[in-house]
């Protein structure tokens, strides 16, 4: 091959570099009968790694639920589906690209994106909504304003130049990610039900294609690169960051639909993290075949690559496609037609092994099974975290008005319109409820009345504190969101954000975590049907917050009857759900200054259960004219934030004490109606507590028994003001 | 005194615009037109009038602000006058 | 009315526009490929927005060499009416169909959200019946900022060709209501003859009951009256 | 043969982004940097090898496409070597 590289027997020193144990080594030679040529290494490496084999979570996520009658595909394949009714099938998936986007924000976001929406077009379904749930540092660390701006921009950059709106998300900010920021990207899509494809590469000589932009020397090992914490020198390593390019993808995308519309296709799949290596074993290991590919005949950026980089680069904006045989010309056809390379680069075989050729010698020949079915599985140990201080009382404020104005300004209350009036939330002329408009983004299912309610959240304070409950509560709250705007809770994805699974405090909360997800996940009747995880969050041995972010996808009948969270003038304000709130990870305890202490807000899943059931019937009566959960800041800010949306004020008797006004508790929803007493007799026939706080009118918010009558003005100012302050200063 | 701050993207880092600009030569009609690489040029007028403080000064603004280490290498120069 | 919307690679509102104009207003719309030369007798070209070619080099100036823009300006020499929207504008600027051109927003940043415009200066197929009239229209955006030198700027406000402007909801023009800087406040201009018209604001956005506001079918309803139904 | 174009926005149009720039730089700490302008430039591999039909096909490159009239003005050269 004319390019010197490393041969066998391999030092200690390479063998850490691919993240391999001298245990896990050992075993890639049993397997092989021999040691492994250098693109095996590299092969060996990606598809055993964190990333590709969930070999510390595996176990666990086992314990997941993930059937029922509204799930059309499960968990293993590129995305999940339910149904969507009308012959649709709605399709969707959340992935991390945490450490990308700290290296190179901008670039890092924009790829996360860009690789959230393949996992969905391969299926066959086009994109018509992204969601992304960020997570940063505290807004005084000197690098926070560069990674928000970066990663912002780079969501923004992607999927407005791509043409999906992103029609919602989440943002905290909190120290624990002071070193690595989380990038959650989800991507939602519709495919008719009976035209979903598989990555699935069968039928013994048919022809396997490459699809999509050159490859590059991107991103070479960024799969192992993901998977490892991070450490001092990380940053000056910076290996050759994976560059997005929309464009090429909104023609990738355009292409593969085309293709897909006709009966083309065995099998395709995206080449995402450790690209054509793991999206060929992959696609062999679904349909036990075996594949060869001749990579001599990959279309190449740069001179003098070799099997080793073209295996392992992460290039972005390709795919894998097994054509049925026959259907060569069309397929070339239909894709050169968008301008984009497409060559046949290997065959389908009966073999059961991976087989890679350059210039017609053999590189890598390993059967598939080693590589997927035999890649490590590992119950790590675990060991419960110590019980978190509990704080038993905090000073009432002098004034509730300047509290509930401070708590408004928090970053992670205010208002996040700096963010998404950087995104394209309309194009597609789908968005029913706009971001910021309501409580879950709701977008149409193409050519019906359906509408699908969307939302993601996970508060990690919640889950440091208990990853059980946070788990539980992160379930919960996405549920109300999607409830609230009248839609009903169909089934969740996760992006499971834990730090080092080595260390077993941290396994620990992982386990806690699942339990209490699949706990939620039950009660509510919404099954798990994509997800990702991403460990080794941490540096230096301060791991993040345990953050399984919960992405929550709801249907409405008739996307017309959809409401927001901005009060009308003139109406009865009504609390539905009795937890009982408590100042453990609230917003207001660490306002106060108090280092992050339980007591946790009340779980309670037949009581989620039940308030979600009465939101839907109420909505369904009519009653609903505007409904908003409250969740970080409590009751008071939830008032407030309804107030500063529907440009009203309000005279509310929420309680007089810091814990009824500020404390948290998730399974509290404020609705706006017309005719309270149906809507009390309702709740009173369903079982939830509920009461009535007052009315909306007038322009300012005033609580009983308190100081708090403030403009509705000034609640906007600190609620619009605080966001932009912290980017721009 | 007038500096310039010379930033391109790193040799194996996709340019995208460069690419989509190869293409769209060629369809005009322009033959013979290999890779095209899109830079920027700082042009970034001083008070300083030490040349030695004023590239330094503009190495601290590339390396701060102008450029992108993760991605960018750049390069300064004065203007002649 | 036929209406040919036109697809670059890169295009993103062009089955936007079908929709309005085939769904919402039951008239014949229909997508012509960037790369052919057959525009297929419509009433209306449509150059609707996206980001075609990637926006990479400026906005609209790959596009503005396509095969398919020489009928467009054939089309439009001949008196056809042609509306380009945010990119479509862009496109148009860069083909030479309409003067000056958009830069990076003042901002720097993408701004997608709801401004008002208020419709003034001569009478396109776009805005005849229109004039005084203040509408709610949504802009997504990253270069709408318009830039033409004083002497063309001062022919389009001495000729009516500026037929949009941002405004408060009130109808007032100031800078606060201007969201990308643009000179004169300008959302819109057209051609010296006024078949030629370009718009940032996306009126197809919002031309349903469903998306929450309709203001934006004025546009496409004044274009059913000038063009024959 | 290597050829550059440098576009740069005319005198009288607002360079929003020099702008940002310089107030950027200010906050970073750098006293005495006047205005800050942002051009670019396109390196182009060319086939050609006489300079004179280089530096043509540059400038031709330039009207055609990569620079705006209505707000840029453009510079062409050949790279030594
Ligand atoms: N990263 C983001 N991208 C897009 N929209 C966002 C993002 N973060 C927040 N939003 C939107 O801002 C609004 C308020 O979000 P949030 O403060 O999380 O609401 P709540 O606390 O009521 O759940 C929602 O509509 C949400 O979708
Ligand atoms: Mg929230």
């Amino acid at each position: 091959m004319g390019q010197r590289q490393p041969q066998p027997p391999y030092d200690a020193e390479i063998l850490r570099g691919h993240g391999l144990t001298p245990a896990e080594y050992a075993r890639v030679e049993a397997l092989l009968g021999r040691a492994p040529t250098w693109p095996e290494l590299g092969v060996f490496s990606v598809m055993w790694s964190e990333h590709c084999a969930y070999k510390s979570s595996r176990v666990h996520l086992k314990r997941l639920p993930t059937t029922g009658p509204q799930v059309v595909q499960g968990p293993g394949e590129n995305a999940g589906a339910i149904d969507g009714g009308d012959g649709w099938a709605v399709v969707f998936k959340m992935e991390s690209h945490n450490h990308p986007s700290f290296i190179e924000p901008y670039q890092g976001a924009a790829t996360g994106v860009g690789g959230i929406l393949r996992d969905v077009f391969t299926m066959g379904a086009r994109p018509i909504a992204l969601l992304n749930a960020l997570r940063f540092g505290r807004p005084e660390h000197p690098k926070t304003p560069h990674l928000v701006s970066g990663v912002v921009a780079g969501i923004g950059g992607y999927g407005n130049c791509i043409g999906v709106p992103t029609v919602g998300g989440d943002v905290m900010f909190d120290a624990s990610y002071d070193g690595n920021i989380l990038v959650n990207a989800f991507a939602l899509g519709v495919a008719p039900k009976d035209r979903i494809f598989l990555g699935v590469a069968e039928g013994v000589g048919n022809p396997v294609f490459y699809v999509g932009s050159k490859t590059g020397r991107d991103g070479i090992h960024g799969a192992t690169m993901a998977s490892e914490e991070f450490s001092e020198g990380s940053e000056e390593k910076r290996p050759t960051v994976q560059v997005g390019d929309p464009f090429t993808e909104k023609l990738l995308l355009e292409a593969c639909l085309d293709v897909m519309a006709e009966d083309i296709l065995v099998g395709v799949q995206d080449m995402g993290a450790a690209g054509l290596t793991s999206s060929s074993c992959e696609m062999a290991s679904r349909a036990g075949s075996g594949l060869v590919l001749h990579l001599d005949r990959v279309p190449m950026r740069e001179q003098g690559m070799v099997p080793y980089e073209l295996l392992l680069s992460e290039s972005q904006e390709r795919m894998l496609m097994v054509c049925a045989r026959g259907k060569e010309a069309r397929l070339i056809e239909l894709v050169s037609r968008w301008g984009l390379d497409v060559c046949q680069v290997g065959e389908v075989t009966e073999t059961g092994r991976f087989v890679c050729t350059w210039d017609g010698e053999t590189v890598v020949d390993v059967p598939v099974a080693a590589l997927v079915d035999e890649a490590p599985v590992y119950d790590r140990p675990q060991s419960p975290a110590p019980p978190a201080a509990c704080v038993e009382a905090l000073p009432e404020p002098s004034s509730v008005g300047k509290a509930l104005l401070d708590l408004l300004g928090r970053p992670t209350i205010a208002s996040k319109r700096w963010v998404y009036e950087q995104y394209d939330h309309m194009v597609r002329t789908g968005t029913v409820v706009r971001p910021g408009a309501g409580d879950a983004a709701v977008v149409r299912l193409p050519q019906t009345r359906r509408g699908i309610a969307l939302s993601v959240d996970c508060n990690g304070r919640y889950c440091k504190l208990d990853p059980f409950v946070g788990g539980a509560l992160a379930v919960v709250e996405s549920a109300l969101n999607v409830a609230c705007v009248g839609a009903r809770p169909q089934a969740i994805t996760d992006c499971l954000n834990f730090a080092s699974p080595e260390r077993p405090e941290v396994m620990w909360q992982f386990a806690q975590a699942i339990d209490g997800i699949a706990a939620a996940c039950r009660a509510l009747d919404a099954p798990v049907v994509s997800g990702n995880v991403s460990l080794y969050n941490e540096t230096n041995g301060v791991g993040i917050h345990p953050t399984p972010m919960i992405g929550m996808v709801g249907l409405l009948e008739d996307a017309s009857t959809a409401v927001g969270s901005a009060w009308p003038a003139g109406r009865s304000l009504v609390l539905l759900g009795g937890a009982m709130p408590a100042f453990g990870g609230s917003e207001y305890l660490l306002m106060q200054g108090h280092a992050l202490a339980g007591p946790l807000p009340d779980l309670d899943l037949p009581a989620a259960r039940a308030l979600i059931d009465l939101l839907l019937a109420a909505h369904g009566a009519g009653l609903v004219e505007a409904a908003h959960d409250a969740s970080e800041g409590g009751l008071a800010v939830a008032v407030a934030e309804g107030c500063i949306q529907g440009d009203v004020g309000a005279r509310v008797d929420l309680g007089a004490t810091a814990l009824a006004l500020f404390g948290e508790a998730i399974g509290r929803v404020v609705v706006a109606t017309g005719d309270a007493e149906a809507l009390l007799a309702r709740a009173q026939a369903a079982g939830v507590p509920a009461r009535r706080l007052g009315f909306t009118g007038g322009d300012r918010l005033t609580l009983a028994g308190t100081d708090a009558a403030l403009p509705v003005q000034a609640l906007r100012a600190a609620w619009e003001g605080a966001f932009p302050a912290v980017v721009e200063g | 005194m007038k500096g310039k701050v010379t930033v391109r993207l790193k040799a194996g880092v996709l340019d995208v615009e460069g690419k989509a600009i190869e293409g769209a030569l060629a369809k005009l009609g322009f033959n013979g037109v290999g890779a095209v690489r899109v830079g920027k040029v700082f042009e970034v007028e001083l008070a300083e009038t030490d040349p030695a403080a004023a590239k330094a000064a503009l190495t601290a603004m590339a390396k701060g602000l102008l450029a992108n280490p993760v991605m960018e290498t750049f390069e300064v120069a004065l203007e002649p006058g | 009315m036929r209406v040919a919307v036109v697809s670059f690679p890169g295009s993103n509102c062009d089955d936007d526009c079908v929709r309005v104009v085939g769904e919402v207003l039951g008239r014949t719309a229909y997508k012509v490929w960037h790369a052919d030369h057959d525009l297929q007798g419509p009433d209306l070209v449509i150059l609707p927005g996206g980001f075609s070619y990637g926006d990479y080099l400026r906005c609209g100036a790959i596009s503005a060499h396509a095969p398919i823009m020489a009928d467009v300006a054939d089309f439009a020499r001949r008196g056809g009416a042609v509306l380009g929207i945010c990119n479509g504008f862009q496109i148009l600027t860069e083909a030479g169909l309409l003067p000056g051109a958009l830069h990076r927003n003042a901002g720097l940043h993408f701004i997608c959200r709801d401004v008002h415009l208020r419709v003034e200066g001569l009478a396109t197929p776009f805005t005849a019946g229109l004039a005084g009239r203040v509408l709610k229209v949504p802009v997504a955006h990253h270069d709408g900022n318009y830039h033409a030198d004083a002497d063309t700027l001062a022919r389009l406000e001495g000729d009516g060709q500026v037929v949009l402007r941002y405004c408060h909801p009130d109808g007032v023009v100031d800078a606060a209501a201007n969201p990308n800087g643009s000179l004169g406040h300008i959302a819109g201009i057209a051609s010296a003859a006024g078949n030629v018209v370009g718009m940032m604001p996306h009126p197809e956005r919002c031309a349903e009951p469903l998306l929450g506001n309709t203001d934006g079918l004025a546009f496409f309803q004044a274009a059913l009256q000038t063009l024959g139904g």
